[in-house]
């Protein structure tokens, strides 16, 4: 397969979130903020190409009955290890991220990748899915959060662009708007894709 | 009182779904049968409290007096994962009849973040294992309660044929979002 | 000879249509719109008339350019939409919060659920309760009747509290009701007390609701299981505690409850259809609305309490069924 | 060695053993494996999802080529020939020839051929126009003109042309068959494409007797039989007043088209006759 | 190369190495990453110190239990020199509108708030959460709590000194009975 | 006119004792183009066993549609689901009063599903009759 | 309070415009024709022949099935061919086509008008001559009368009723029967009780009509089983579910026959033909039509012979064709809109409406608001605003649970919805297909 097509799919044409609808709980859950959407979709796509790229080198020595346990594995330990380093490293992000960040490991993307391709395919195409489908998830996060941000805040990536002691359209950065928004990006990303 | 305090928050000031962005996957996707949210829901509140009080053993009195808790994620999400495959296995052994008929009612859930999140979630709590369970049923009740009310509006939705544009996952969480802030009205009363 | 016509029966048609229900609910909340007017003066105007301008125009411009559909913003359902939504808002509220709330209920409660008859909630409540959130401070700041009413654009105008809103932060604080200073009841039947522009005078909604069961536009289900319910259980409990509870005529008549009783709760496309489905739509509304109101961190309830009960209304249109004639038991 | 390390090793070991234990267990008793194969056959069908196969969509066809192992009376009709040779080949399977398949609408009751005599007011619906009465033109046979079959139609395929009353048939349409269940009058038919995409055939489904017929319609088809004997092939056959043209019979001579008085006999993308044709004949029906 | 069957052997060997490796890796991670996530919460505490009192360069700590309260209230010492410069109050409220916030309060050693940081709050975003901007936690510069009327800071709704943030008078409230913990307990706690 | 839950599905066995059937349709996962990276269970294919007296009716590779009343799925929610939750329960919030010993009550309450599942084993061919399948050719 | 149905139900206007005009006999025109299906059932099977001379009274057609009934010639004349016309709708179906060429009677038929009030026939024998006569109901769904007075096995007749309610807007010739022939009902009323073996019998009817009550009252005073019972007015009275719930309070089950709570209902102008029948040895080949609407000069009531154009009929009361929009069948609400007015009169036609152009069109379809109008006027408890969307979605398992077969198309929802809803389009092709789904599933 063409690596270039095989790294860009993620961005929109099998977008994780917008057109496999996968992976929503982070999604919604983390956008508040364009920068937690920057670190949240890193650590995935850490562990999205780290897996992939284990699992794909290891595929040969697994014997299929024991290859969900064995991925599992695989997955929670680099899971666990972005756990780690972020607590270390980048603790105020670690804390707003919060429990999103364990839960990479039930994150559909992740073991469907391994599961659907990783399984199948040779390592460095296996690097390149797993990079790309981070990254698009990664994009998605971004584009939700920088769109929340800036109605709910004001600001984008914490450079506020409006009277600083003044807010944007709260509800934005709540709940709610976390759901009216993404659904209507998902509405408008449908109809880009379909005219193009 | 306590615990009154943690079931009203957990089901509808604090809802799973609405406002934690826990389940969501299911909540979306799922169908629009009333019958099957019940029984969907059902099957929540039993495997969530399963996986909870399994877990809450395991990490207690395994990952902490070895002092390994930093284990918690991968040791959950391999327990959780053999547990809800055993209820399984073990229901398609003794009735399987009783199985198959879940089977085409239901859609079974193995492992999905809440779940997971809720197991994690009573450790961050510094729940004791009572609190821990009536926070987990409380919990699973509350995605029971977004399931049922979801499966009735979606139901309807159907029914009006949205735009075409808005059709499927686009109305489904215009609609959650909705939804959430109608349950904004319950803010603040457990703090 | 003409072609004759051909169609199905029947062949006639009773005279009740879309748009003379819509312009009876335009009727009936004139005099409660005017009483606003009377309190809160020409800025209550402005409001509304921001308000429903900027609600046709969305309906007009959405089915026009996004949904590529005729155009039915003459059918006056967006004019009613905007019209309570400026009779939920404070007078004063700027005009550009005012456009957003239009395009909140129009566009994202209405169109995008496929426009009139097919939204699941109450566009105009969306929009007010989406504005509270968004804009707190404007959406909890009052304008004092009569005293404002010369403030045309209201910057810096006289503001109080709303009766909900002192009894809740007084209690906060410890106060109990003894306490607490609070309107008359005359104010509060009239309508001099500070709050949303169409909700202020009970009477002018009353008279508004009589109107509209006059007509047979709603019937007296949800109003009167709504107020009676409202009143039971705030009566309880004041009945337990009369010092930490607020009567339950100052329930009934403070606040929106009788706007929301009337006007909102009964929207026919957010409320159930059988009668049954009616009594209990309000009594979940009725519960909820004190809930919040004395629970809860929102001072008002009613908004929330229509929100939610939306929700349930198509579970409720399941489980109340009409009797079926000679249905097997 | 930190005590740490040892613990987790031990432990996770033990889970890590314990839990693959139960899971191997459950994986021997559910083959939850999905067969690769449906994957494959899934990804060469067009992704269409119009259940033009009998099946709810791509994916579910795929699953049942693949159960069932063989292709008999399985087709992909929008795929056509080509994708399901390649499903064979996936398989291992031989691919039933099929022959490409085109919708085409047997009423030329256009508002100039069959002005209305009626006015209707009803739902835009053809079954219910149908079950109401005979349709607007007064032929009880021909098309009702409320698009049932447009709206039936997952491939932009077929519309009903606002000038003629009559739907048009694009070269969108992949012959899954939604239109000829739509229609109440059953007056779409699956007919061959044709070499090079030619086809003649009769445009009426009227089953009165010429009179009656031709009362309600200029171009009914009045049974007159001149077709039928005309055609040297046999392909015409006549029954309750109504001609039908064997596709697989027909040669193309076009004699038939000549001879037909009402000018009923339809015949579509074939090169302008020598003699100068007479262009009365309906401009009509696929590009 | 071929893939492995699925026999018992194999699978043991092969689920055991896996598990055997990922743990040791991840213990190997956990000790290295334990120091920096230890340090990175003092870190944090110190960073607040630092922020709300003076420079110094001996710090003394002292826990304390407030009455009411069901945490302690951590009070720091910061000397120069052998001369106390400033006391930072570690303290908390239960108050706030989603409930616990906790604040670090500088006092200096003539008892007048130096600074206040706001170390932890999950009040409502555009709401509570303004009370980490200065325009409202700078009111209490220079504050001296002992010279108000009952020792008591208070927002001005409840006849006090502090101007609440808009429409979120109950975090501002809870802002200033973390405040007023602080207070009692560095009295308390005394000046050494 | 009670409802039904019914689910598409092809015959893949024919057993002297009935017929195995695939189900191939289920609710929305079916159509659904994530099915193959999606964690949830529905999206593994599911066999029934339908105990048919005409089994020689089927063929193999047949479509078919199998049938349930809403009701039974219910009844199964409740054996499957509702009465091990009440009995976990029950284990939990007694021995836990008895002993204030949140590990005995914990491992009891897991322990006293045990017997409840031996319970549902032995009633095992009551079951069988409690839940019927319909299943008839699809047109 | 007058009693009335309790559920649902509209008011439109009554419009009863021709209420005070006589009835009129009008003759037949050259050339008749008669189609052969005019009851519900089977068609009905000729035994005359091409060339054929036939009297009036002379059998035509018979009905061989069990539901299905014979068909007697109103006029003297010849056959002219059996073939087919085109009926209301435009679609063929069989007739017998006559030239008219006198009015001479079958001579067992007493052409006088003198009443017989005694009964001298016996149960079976009434029925019997009922069958032989070719009475069926007259109320509109032309049911084969003596299929209804045969009670099944196990099921006992308690009650008869007999409908005068004539609650469709401006049709009157049920009301101008029995102000004209009110002893002859009372008569036919006697004839079918004995032939049910019923002690007690009910006349319903509608309070705009106090005329006919007094006039019924003071006849039926005579005979103790017989009452005469003031409706309130609301449509849809007259149908008998309706009906019987009015008078009885009684509910037929869903998805069975009055019998089932012991009633019988028959139309007055099937129970005046019976009385022709049993008394007069008279085949049922005329009946009272109505020719009324705003389109019409002269509104009127007309004795007409079964097989006459429509045409005629408009004709003799002065129907303005260029003006016409529409031109029904039977009543506003549940009448058939007609496609020419070349089609005859038939057993089951009871007035004839012509509507103004632009009185005809329907008014704009707008969305639903689900204002629950349709589902307070629906009188079978139904919820019509759904039975129409999932119809017009074509899931027609859930209109089959929402019970859509329960529909008797009386169009009171579609009438009263505020948005112009096709509603009962909708659930009319809906009931078509359930039903055909239903059959599917029982083979
Ligand atoms: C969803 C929601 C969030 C709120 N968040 C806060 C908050 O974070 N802090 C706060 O003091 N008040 C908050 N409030 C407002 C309080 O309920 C209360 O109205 C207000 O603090 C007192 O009003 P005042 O400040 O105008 O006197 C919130 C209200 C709601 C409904
Ligand atoms: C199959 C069938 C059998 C019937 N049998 C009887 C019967 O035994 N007794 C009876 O009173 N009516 C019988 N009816 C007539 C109906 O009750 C009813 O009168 C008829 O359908 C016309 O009613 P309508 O004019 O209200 O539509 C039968 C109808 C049908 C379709
Ligand atoms: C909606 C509806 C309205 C009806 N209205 C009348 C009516 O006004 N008068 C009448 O005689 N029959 C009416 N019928 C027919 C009766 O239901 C019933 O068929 C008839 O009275 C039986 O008598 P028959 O068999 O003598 O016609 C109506 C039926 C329906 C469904
Ligand atoms: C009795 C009645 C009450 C109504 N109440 C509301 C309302 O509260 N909010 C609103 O947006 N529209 C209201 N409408 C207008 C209309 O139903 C509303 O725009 C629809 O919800 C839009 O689909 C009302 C209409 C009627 C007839
Ligand atoms: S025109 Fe008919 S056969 Fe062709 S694609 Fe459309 S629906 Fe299918
Ligand atoms: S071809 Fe058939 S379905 Fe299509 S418009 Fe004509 S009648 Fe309707
Ligand atoms: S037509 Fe049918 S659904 Fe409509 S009101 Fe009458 S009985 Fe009810
Ligand atoms: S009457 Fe019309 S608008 Fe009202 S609910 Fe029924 S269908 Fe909808
Ligand atoms: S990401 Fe939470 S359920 Fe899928």
């Amino acid at each position: 397969m063409n690596q270039w097509s095989n790294f860009t799919k993620g961005f929109i044409k099998e977008s994780p979130t917008f057109v496999l609808v996968l992976g929503m709980c982070p999604t919604l859950g983390v956008s508040s903020a364009a920068i937690n959407g920057v670190g949240m979709g890193l650590a995935t796509t850490f562990v999205l190409a780290m897996s992939n790229l284990f699992i794909s080198a290891l595929k040969d020595f697994i014997p299929d009955k024991v290859r969900i346990p064995a991925f599992i594995v695989v997955i929670a330990s680099f899971v666990t290890m972005v756990d780690l380093v972020m607590a270390a490293y980048v603790p105020a992000l670690h804390k707003t991220l919060g429990i999103f960040i364990p839960l990479i490991v039930v994150n559909c993307i992740v073991l469907g990748r391994a599961e659907a391709f990783a399984s199948r395919n040779s390592v460095i195409s296996s690097l390149v899915d797993g990079l790309g489908m981070g990254l698009g998830f990664t994009f998605a996060l971004i584009l939700l959060g920088c769109i929340r941000e800036a109605l709910g805040n004001g600001s984008i990536f914490g450079y506020k662009f409006i009277n600083p002691t003044s807010d944007g359209i709260l509800i934005f950065v709540l709940a709610p708007g976390a759901f009216i928004t993404l659904g209507f990006l998902i509405a408008l990303i449908n109809r880009f894709r379909k005219t193009s | 009182m306590e615990y009154i305090l943690i079931i009203v928050s957990a089901i509808i000031v604090n809802n799973i779904v609405l406002t934690q962005f826990l389940g969501i996957c299911p909540f979306l996707g799922v169908s629009n049968k009333l019958s099957t949210a019940v029984g969907m829901s059902a099957a929540v509140v039993f495997v969530m409290t399963l996986a909870t009080i399994v877990t809450f053993l395991v990490f207690q009195y395994i990952l902490v007096p070895l002092q390994i808790a930093f284990l918690q994620t991968i040791a959950y999400i391999l327990v959780i994962a053999a547990l809800v495959q055993m209820v399984e296995i073990i229901l398609k052994k003794t009735s399987p009849s009783l199985y198959q008929a879940l089977g085409i009612f239901l859609p079974l859930i193995t492992t999905n973040c809440a779940v997971l999140g809720v197991a994690i979630l009573v450790i961050q709590k510094d729940f004791n294992l009572m609190e821990s369970v009536v926070y987990t049923i409380a919990t699973a009740l509350g995605f029971g309660l977004a399931l049922i009310i979801f499966s009735g509006l979606r139901e309807q939705i159907e029914l009006n044929q949205v735009p075409k544009g808005m059709r499927g996952t686009p109305i489904a969480l215009v609609t959650a979002g909705l939804l959430s802030l109608a349950f904004m009205g319950f803010s603040g009363i457990v703090k | 000879m003409n072609p004759l016509i051909v169609s199905g029966s029947p062949h006639i048609h009773g005279e009740m249509t879309i748009k003379s229900i819509m312009w009876g609910v335009v009727i009936a909340l004139l005099p409660a719109w005017l009483a606003g007017v009377w309190f809160f003066g020409i800025a209550a105007v402005i409001v509304t008339l921001v308000s429903i301008a900027s609600c046709v125009l969305f309906e007009f411009l959405i089915q026009k350019f996004v949904l590529k559909q005729e155009t039915t913003i003459n059918d006056g359902s967006a004019v009613v939409t905007g019209l309570l939504l400026a009779m939920n808002v404070p007078s004063s509220l700027p005009w550009w919060q005012v456009v957003i709330g239009s395009l909140v209920a129009i566009g994202i409660v209405k169109m995008a659920f496929g426009g009139l008859g097919k939204n699941l909630f109450n566009p105009a409540l969306v929009a007010r309760v989406f504005l509270l959130i968004s804009f707190p401070v404007a959406m909890t700041t009052w304008p004092l009747p009569i005293e404002s009413r010369a403030n045309v654009f209201n910057f810096d105008g006289v503001t109080g509290p709303t009766p909900l809103g002192s009894l809740k932060t007084q209690l906060a604080m410890g106060q109990t009701l003894a306490q607490i200073k609070l309107p008359s009841y005359t104010d509060l039947f009239w309508g001099n007390i500070g709050g949303s522009l169409g909700e202020v005078s009970a009477i002018a909604l009353i008279i508004g609701g009589i109107y509209l069961l006059y007509r047979k536009i709603i019937t007296w289900h949800i109003p009167v299981s709504y107020i009676l319910t409202a009143f039971i259980f705030s009566g309880i409990l004041w009945l337990v505690n009369p010092n930490r509870y607020a009567d339950p005529i100052f329930h009934i008549l403070a606040g929106g409850l009788l706007i929301g009783a009337i006007f909102m709760a009964t929207d026919l496309v957010t409320s159930p259809m059988t009668a049954w489905g009616k009594i209990i739509f309000g009594i979940g509304c009725g519960v909820l609305t004190i809930v919040i109101r004395v629970f809860g961190a929102y001072p008002e309830g009613v908004s929330f309490a229509i929100l939610i009960m939306n929700a349930f209304v198509p579970l409720i249109d399941r489980a109340f069924k009409p009797k079926r004639f000679g249905e097997v038991k | 060695m930190d005590s740490s390390i040892l613990y987790s090793i031990i432990t996770l070991g033990l889970i890590g053993a314990g839990s693959a234990a139960i899971l191997y267990w459950v994986a021997s008793k559910f083959k939850v494996e999905e067969d690769p194969r449906i994957d494959a056959v899934a990804e060469a069908l067009p992704q269409a999802n119009c259940g033009g196969c009998g099946y709810a969509g791509c994916r579910n066809f795929a699953e049942a080529i693949v159960k069932t192992g063989s292709l008999d009376n399985l087709i992909c009709p929008v795929g056509g020939d080509e994708v399901m040779k390649r499903i064979a080949s996936i398989l291992g399977l031989e691919a039933p020839a099929v022959e490409s398949m085109i919708a085409v609408v047997r009423c030329n009751g256009s508002f100039q051929n069959s002005p209305s005599k009626f006015q209707y007011d009803g739902v835009k619906s053809c079954a219910f126009a149908h079950i109401t009465f005979t349709g607007e033109g007064g032929c009880p046979y021909g098309c009702l003109g409320h698009g049932d079959c447009e709206r039936a139609c997952t491939f932009d395929a077929i519309h009903v042309n606002p000038a003629t009353g009559l739907p048009e048939v694009n070269d969108k349409c992949t012959a899954c068959g939604a239109c000829v269940k739509a229609c109440p009058r059953n007056i779409i038919e699956m007919r061959p494409r044709g070499k090079k995409d030619r086809r003649i055939y009769v445009t009426c489904m009227n089953k009165e007797k010429g009179a009656v017929a031709r009362k309600n319609c200029e171009v009914a088809c009045i049974g007159c039989n001149k077709c039928v004997k005309e055609c040297r092939f046999d392909a015409i056959t006549l029954s309750n007043n109504l001609a039908y043209i064997d596709p697989h019979k027909c040669t193309l001579c076009r004699k038939c088209v000549e001879v037909c008085p009402t000018n009923c006999i339809l015949e579509v993308n074939l090169p302008p006759r020598k003699r100068a044709a007479q262009s009365d004949s309906p401009a009509e029906i696929t590009a | 190369m071929a893939k492995k069957e699925s026999t018992l052997k194999n699978m043991i060997i092969c689920l055991l190495t896996i598990t055997v490796v990922a743990s040791a890796a991840l213990a190997g991670v956990y000790n290295m990453t334990k120091e920096p996530i230890a340090a990175a919460a003092i870190q944090k505490k110190f960073a607040a110190i630092h922020q709300v009192i003076p420079d110094f360069d001996t710090l003394k700590q002292l826990a304390y239990l407030p009455p009411d309260g069901k945490d302690s209230v951590y009070l720091y010492f910061g000397y120069k020199n052998d001369s106390l410069v400033g006391v930072a109050v570690e303290t908390y409220s239960e108050k706030g509108f989603s409930g616990h916030i906790s604040i670090m309060v500088g006092f200096k050693a003539d008892g007048t708030i130096n600074s206040i940081e706001v170390l932890e709050q999950k009040e409502t975003p555009g709401l509570g959460t303004k009370m980490t901007e200065p325009s409202f936690k700078d009111q209490f510069k220079g504050l001296d709590i002992s010279k108000l009327p009952n020792e008591q800071v208070k927002v001005n709704k409840d006849q006090g000194t502090i101007e609440a943030i808009t429409a979120a008078t109950i975090s501002s409230r809870a802002f200033c009975d973390a405040v007023q913990r602080a207070y009692q307990a560095k009295k308390k706690g005394g000046e050494k | 006119m009670t409802s039904t839950i019914s689910h598409e599905g092809i015959v893949s066995k024919i057993t002297p004792e009935g017929i195995e059937v695939v189900i191939v349709s289920q609710s929305a996962c079916a159509a659904c183009h994530a099915k193959g990276v999606c964690g949830l269970g529905e999206a593994v294919e599911k066999i029934i066993q339908v105990p048919v007296p005409d089994a020689q009716k089927f063929y193999q590779g047949q479509r078919v549609v199998v049938e349930m009343n809403e009701s039974e799925g219910s009844k199964a929610v409740l054996w499957g689901f509702v009465m091990p939750f009440i009995i976990l329960m029950i284990a939990f919030f007694f021995i836990y009063f008895l002993t204030r010993n949140e590990v005995y009550a914990g491992l009891g309450s897991l322990l006293s599903l045990v017997p409840y599942y031996f319970v549902l084993h032995l009633t095992k061919n009551w079951m069988r009759n409690k839940f019927t399948f319909n299943i008839h050719p699809l047109k | 309070m007058l009693k009335t149905f309790q559920k649902g139900g509209v008011h439109p206007h009554e419009n009863k415009l021709s209420a005070n005009k006589p009835i009129q006999p009008i003759d037949p025109p050259a050339k008749i024709f008669i189609p052969l299906s005019q009851s519900l059932g089977a068609p009905s099977k000729p035994v005359v022949k091409k060339g054929d001379e036939v009297k009036a009274g002379d059998i035509l057609a018979i009905g061989e099935a069990f539901i299905s009934s014979n068909i007697h010639s109103p006029v003297s004349g010849k056959i002219e061919k059996i073939d087919d016309y085109f009926d209301v709708s435009g679609y063929r179906k069989p007739a017998i086509f006559i030239e008219v060429t006198g009015r001479e009677w079958n001579e067992s038929v007493d052409l006088s008008d003198e009443l017989k009030e005694d009964i001298i026939l016996d149960g079976a024998s009434i029925i019997q001559k009922v069958k032989e006569l070719g009475i069926v109901g007259l109320g509109g769904a032309t049911f084969p009368t003596h299929v209804k007075l045969m009670v099944p096995q196990g099921k006992k007749a308690e009650l008869l009723i007999i409908n005068g309610v004539e609650c469709e807007p401006y049709l009157t010739s049920d009301h101008r029967l029995m102000l004209e022939k009110p002893r002859e009902i009372i008569t036919g009323t006697r004839i079918l009780m004995k032939a049910l073996g019923v002690t007690k019998a009910i006349i319903g009817i509608e309070n705009n009509k106090p005329d006919a009550i007094n006039l019924l009252s003071k006849h039926a005073s005579s005979y103790p089983g017989i009452e005469v019972c003031a409706l309130k007015v609301k449509y849809p009275q007259g149908g008998e579910k309706q009906l019987i719930q009015a008078l009885t309070g009684r509910e037929v089950p869903s998805g069975k026959l009055p019998i089932e709570v012991g009633c019988i209902v028959q139309n007055v102008g099937t129970t005046f033909a019976v009385y022709q029948a049993i008394q007069k040895n008279k085949p049922l080949v005329e009946r009272v039509v109505t020719v009324t609407g705003t389109n019409v000069l002269n509104p009127s009531n007309f004795l007409v012979k079964i097989g006459t154009p429509v045409s005629v009929l408009l004709g003799k009361a002065g129907w303005q064709p260029e003006k016409a929009g529409k031109v029904i069948a039977g009543g506003p609400m549940m009448g058939k809109a007609l496609l020419n007015v070349e089609v005859p009169i038939v057993k089951g036609t009871s007035g004839i409406l012509v509507l103004n152009r632009e009185e005809s069109f329907r008014p704009k379809v707008q969305p639903c608001i689900r204002c629950a109008k349709c589902v307070s006027a629906c009188p079978m408890g139904l919820e019509p605003y759904y039975l129409a969307r999932v119809s017009e979605l074509e899931k027609y398992d859930l209109a089959e649970n929402g019970a859509i077969l329960d529909c008797i198309e009386c169009g009171s929802c579609q009438y009263i919805c505020p948005s112009a809803r096709p509603l009962l389009d909708h659930i009319r092709l809906g009931k078509l297909k359930v039903n055909e789904i239903i059959r599917s599933r029982n083979q």
